[in-house]
């Protein structure tokens, strides 16, 4: 079902928040004031298609890339990037970085080995079960980390047990440099689903409402007990692997990609048909980067975390 | 008192936390059917093939999707079997399970409650990928808490606090089992508290699990010899009763830690560093370890009798203390 | 190519030496003379039509279940009893007992975690691709190992790679005493060649000569450069999962399977197509009984290790 | 003499090395194209895809593979970047590199020449599953080698020795790099020597990696205050040059160990109980430990430097055992 227009323009307000917040981000990691890395996940923002279908009861398992899940979720970007500044106000009080967890909004926390977060997504989903009830896990994840034997196990398992798991694949083409076929023996991840008798679907990634119509179909699956699915959305990456990384790609690919933006496509259809209109366009961006210009001040001015407090946290 | 297999002390305690609280569950290989005297025997019966949870050949998803659970409120009990088959979920039970809630901060409260179930040992000719009992690969990690009975007793009821606790158990037992008297009203034991198995004057010998049971007759083959052994089990390394331990050795002078794991980075390194930091002037002689020289466990009986700890290997350390 | 009347003869007698070691190996256990367990292969003996097909210079890795890896390619029967019951004799000195390699047949050894197998052909593999070289890996696993992440990963892997292994699956419906749909969630472990881009294929197991048929061409493909390819044999366990294992699986069933006996079924078509003779027959149970027998009175002559040859061969 | 990176060491010495033997080949993730300062930095233009293997993303396959490849004949080099994902593939480091060869009783003289690269330590601000140094993890577990270089001429002369060894290498170097002299004529370093850095008399400090550079800096600090300390750096742990360390140790009766690890069951407690077991008399006080107090490592700067060693408690250590 297509969204309402009201749906359409809630959705495009959050990928341009998404992408203001990785782009603030990123000028932090430039800066040195995120002492670690950001791993952009900028072009990649239709997968919140899928995300921001989920209910406020469900849950979101991601791995390392962009800022979507967060936002999508309705996170608040002033505690994600207080933690990645390594403040004390932050979501994982600054003992975490990259490593964020939300779980009032269903987000569990990261796993710092990609592809370490599908087994803790049957977990979920197996205590959804086991409590009775219709909510489902959406497990996010790159083509490179369904190589490892994580994704496969934790694939196998859901689908024995009829677990509400949406898999989601981003599949960007690159890990790191290395282009997919080096290390994924199928052009489509979404053929790996055959192997678990469980739907398996190619989306173009940067069709945002293409990536709706798709998750809608699984969600409702999952919802209904009939098991998991796999959407594999087809995208790219428009930063480096990580922001302080070289990039080695073929930079001709890039700008064709480019011109495939999810924000700038879903844009010119919204303007098409009328949903938005370029003042609002510019409401939007201008709102979202107040918003992130507040996010930012409100990291820099939040405190340290004091070394005694590393002493804490270890045990409940 | 009745006397119980480990086995059915263990099965009892499940049982009743299974009873009395629906958000425990087992997740493990084999499950199903019951079969024989396994901690889980008849739960399946009684609780349904969704909360004793026969799982895909994955160690990894057993241990994972324990946490996963674990983070969205219940309380599984990962049934792992073999020590030695957990290897192949270390980043899920080291890394996810241990490290998750301090790496986020205690975001909300984040609670792990976990109990992995793994066996450990050798003695019994299986080789060296099914005889291990990496104690000191867990104890040496942050988050853990460890618990290694000895008894049925203790078994039982420190499985029950296994269940109980907000935080990632990993629980030993050893595969040669054991009985002994469990009574039939319930009980718990804390992590903890240290059990003080035989009291003696001259010597401090610490062990767990079958250890106890080997350093106990080697204690009795020094009685005759007029050597007065105290026996300290720990009961759980993590968290660990050194009170009792330092208290022992400023009586006795004398240390021996006894360890099925291998030696190197094992538990006696660290109980010794312990005792040395909090009771140097006490110790008479340096701490005696006895345990796995570093080498795997082999098949043939007597190889492995020269590789594992055994009684008169641990009588001659106790001696060596004493010359 | 269907093999000739004398590789029939061949194949038809590795089967029996197999099936007479196993029932050897199974009664040492029972007398407690092999002071571990033994896992029986009987009834999967079929996978002898693929296992016959190597050449010398070939490599096999083998999971946990029955001897016709050994046997097929040619150990000796007195070695691996004699490990069996821990003597310094045996195969691995008495040091491995069920791990055991035979490097002059391209055995490589055993891996105690099951699965363990996968990464290791891969990398035999690796080893001839960068060598040169027409050699290939057989690589035999069970349906419950298809669960493990290291199949998955080495599947793909070899694909990629695009390296001479044949994947062999013994799916024989059970992992210990619990069924297939149980742990699995294809019925047909087949299908997951679809997710590595290779060739997958079900065989009748039991049916040695189609089992041989289907080998060949996968042993062709990888010898000539062309990648991995996968077959599923469908069998079934005759024995307890471990001789000292309780066996609750449905008596009816084993009933129904055990009139599929590959060897008896093997016999039943040499006979008929007059390549095997009653007397030939009875003299190859013969001989193999007698070689058996040989075997563990070596095994029972020879003498354990010293206790001294336990701080042996950690470091090469 | 030239100066180089840790990195650009470890790349000369893979680059002679894979010149001089065919059979030495690279596998791990992300090796093309080539990118800046890396061990394996401009390789793949010179030995070509098949030889520097670009993997997928598995550690369990690119352990393993070494593992299958070495058993067949190569030698491997595994890249596995960090320490914390080669988690993934213990069971394959661990139990087949570590424990196959004995376990097959040596079969034909079975050899398993592998070198496992793993980037380790903190001070990056990277956080709990990026920043460790399991050092005790290997140590604890038999069969393996580890190298735990400091300078880039160590790395490069390690490197170039656990290359050509017959046996499984686990080699550790620090994620902060350093810098230093190399000089262009082929060299090795044997295994099992250490180098004394500093020569000293009233107090051995023992520690590997970037723990030497902060223990040089806290030694350099009391030198001002009158207090001379032996700073030992082992290279390797197994083997272990336990001589040089119990040699000082008899000459100054006090023993510090410094090591990036969580500290229970780590270094420091093995390297003080071999200590205790060959020196106790010549011990005048316990020997003390600077380790992370058994934490996952927190990404906040104030709170890494909270937790993992630094001068200031190397030197408050050092004084400890002198009162
Ligand atoms: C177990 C593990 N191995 C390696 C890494 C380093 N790493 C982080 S992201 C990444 C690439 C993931 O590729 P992909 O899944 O395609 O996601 P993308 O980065 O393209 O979004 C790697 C190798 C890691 N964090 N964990
Ligand atoms: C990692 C690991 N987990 C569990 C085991 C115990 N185990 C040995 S064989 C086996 C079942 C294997 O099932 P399958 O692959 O179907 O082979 P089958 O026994 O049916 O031949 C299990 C669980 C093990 N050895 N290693
Ligand atoms: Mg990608
Ligand atoms: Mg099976």
């Amino acid at each position: 079902m297509k969204p309402t227009p009201a749906e359409q323009l809630e959705l495009y307000t959050l990928m341009v928040r998404s992408r203001v917040f990785e782009e603030t981000a990123g000028a932090l990691v430039v800066s040195g004031e995120i002492p670690g890395s950001w791993l952009s996940g900028i072009g990649q923002e239709g997968t919140l298609g899928a995300i921001h279908q989920l209910r406020p009861d469900d849950y979101l398992t991601y791995t390392h890339r962009g800022a979507y899940g967060f936002i999508g979720r309705g996170s608040d970007p002033k505690l994600l990037l207080a933690e990645l500044l390594g403040k004390r106000t932050g979501y994982s009080r600054g003992k975490g970085g990259r490593h964020i967890a939300d779980l009032e909004h269903g987000i569990l926390g990261k796993s710092g080995t990609i592809g370490g977060h599908a087994p803790l997504a049957v977990g979920v989903a197996t205590a959804i079960q086991i409590r009775g009830g219709d909510q489902v896990v959406m497990s996010i994840f790159g083509e490179g980390t369904s190589n490892r034997g994580t994704t496969h196990s934790s694939m196998n398992a859901a689908a024995v047990w009829g677990l509400p798991v949406v898999w989601v694949c981003e599949n960007n083409g690159y890990m790191g440099n290395v282009p997919a076929p080096m290390y994924t023996a199928v052009m489509d991840i979404a053929d790996m689903a055959v192997g678990y008798d469980m739907p398996g679907e190619v989306v173009d990634g940067n069709d945002v409402l293409a990536v709706h119509e798709a998750a809608e179909e699984a969600i409702a699956r999952a919802r209904a007990g009939q098991g998991p699915s796999l959407l594999e959305l087809k995208t790219y990456r428009m930063r480096p692997f990580g922001e302080t990384s070289t990039d080695l790609r073929d930079p001709a690919e890039a700008t064709a990609w480019r011109a495939k933006d999810p924000i700038r496509r879903f844009r010119s259809a919204l303007i098409e048909s009328g949903v938005l209109t370029d003042g609002a366009t510019v409401a939007i961006s201008e709102a979202a980067t107040a918003e992130m210009e507040t996010a930012r001040s409100y990291a820099r001015d939040s405190s340290f975390p004091a070394p005694s407090d590393a002493f804490e946290d270890l045990y409940a | 008192m009745r006397t119980l297999t480990t086995s059915q002390a263990m099965n009892e305690a499940l049982r009743e936390e299974m009873r009395r609280d629906p958000s425990v569950y087992v997740v493990g290989l084999g499950l199903y059917p019951s079969t024989g005297d396994s901690a889980t025997n008849g739960l399946v019966e009684e609780f349904g093939e969704s909360r004793i949870r026969s799982a895909p050949m994955s160690e990894t998803v057993i241990a994972g999707s324990a946490v996963g659970a674990a983070l969205a409120g219940l309380r599984p009990v990962a049934e792992l079997h073999l020590a030695d088959f957990a290897f192949n979920a270390l980043d899920e039970i080291l890394s996810k399970a241990g490290k998750w809630r301090y790496m986020h901060g205690a975001n909300g409260a984040m609670k792990l409650p976990i109990v992995f179930l793994q066996g450990i040992g050798g003695y019994v000719a299986a080789g060296a990928e099914h005889s291990q009992s990496p104690l000191a690969l867990y104890w040496h990690s942050p988050g853990l808490k460890i618990a290694v009975p000895t008894t049925p007793y203790d078994a039982k009821g420190l499985l029950k606090t296994a269940v109980r606790d907000d935080n990632p158990v990993v629980f030993f037992t050893h595969k040669l089992g054991d009985s002994g008297p469990v009574p039939e009203d319930e009980y718990l034991i804390p992590f903890g508290v240290a059990e003080i198995r035989r009291a003696g004057a001259d010597a401090t010998v610490v062990a767990t699990s079958y250890m106890v049971t080997l350093t106990l007759q080697a204690a009795q083959n020094l009685e005759g010899q007029g050597v007065d052994v105290e026996v300290i089990d720990p009961r759980t390394l993590e968290p660990l009763d050194i009170e009792t331990i330092v208290d022992s050795v400023h009586k006795t002078g004398r240390l021996v830690v006894v360890d099925e794991d291998t030696e190197r980075c094992g538990v006696a390194a660290e109980i010794g560093a312990q005792v040395m930091e909090r009771a140097f002037p006490a110790l008479r002689a340096p701490v005696g370890r006895v345990a796995n020289p570093n080498l795997p466990i082999p098949y043939s009986p007597p190889l492995e009798e020269a590789v594992l700890p055994s009684v008169a290997k641990i009588e001659a350390a106790i001696r060596a203390t004493l010359t």
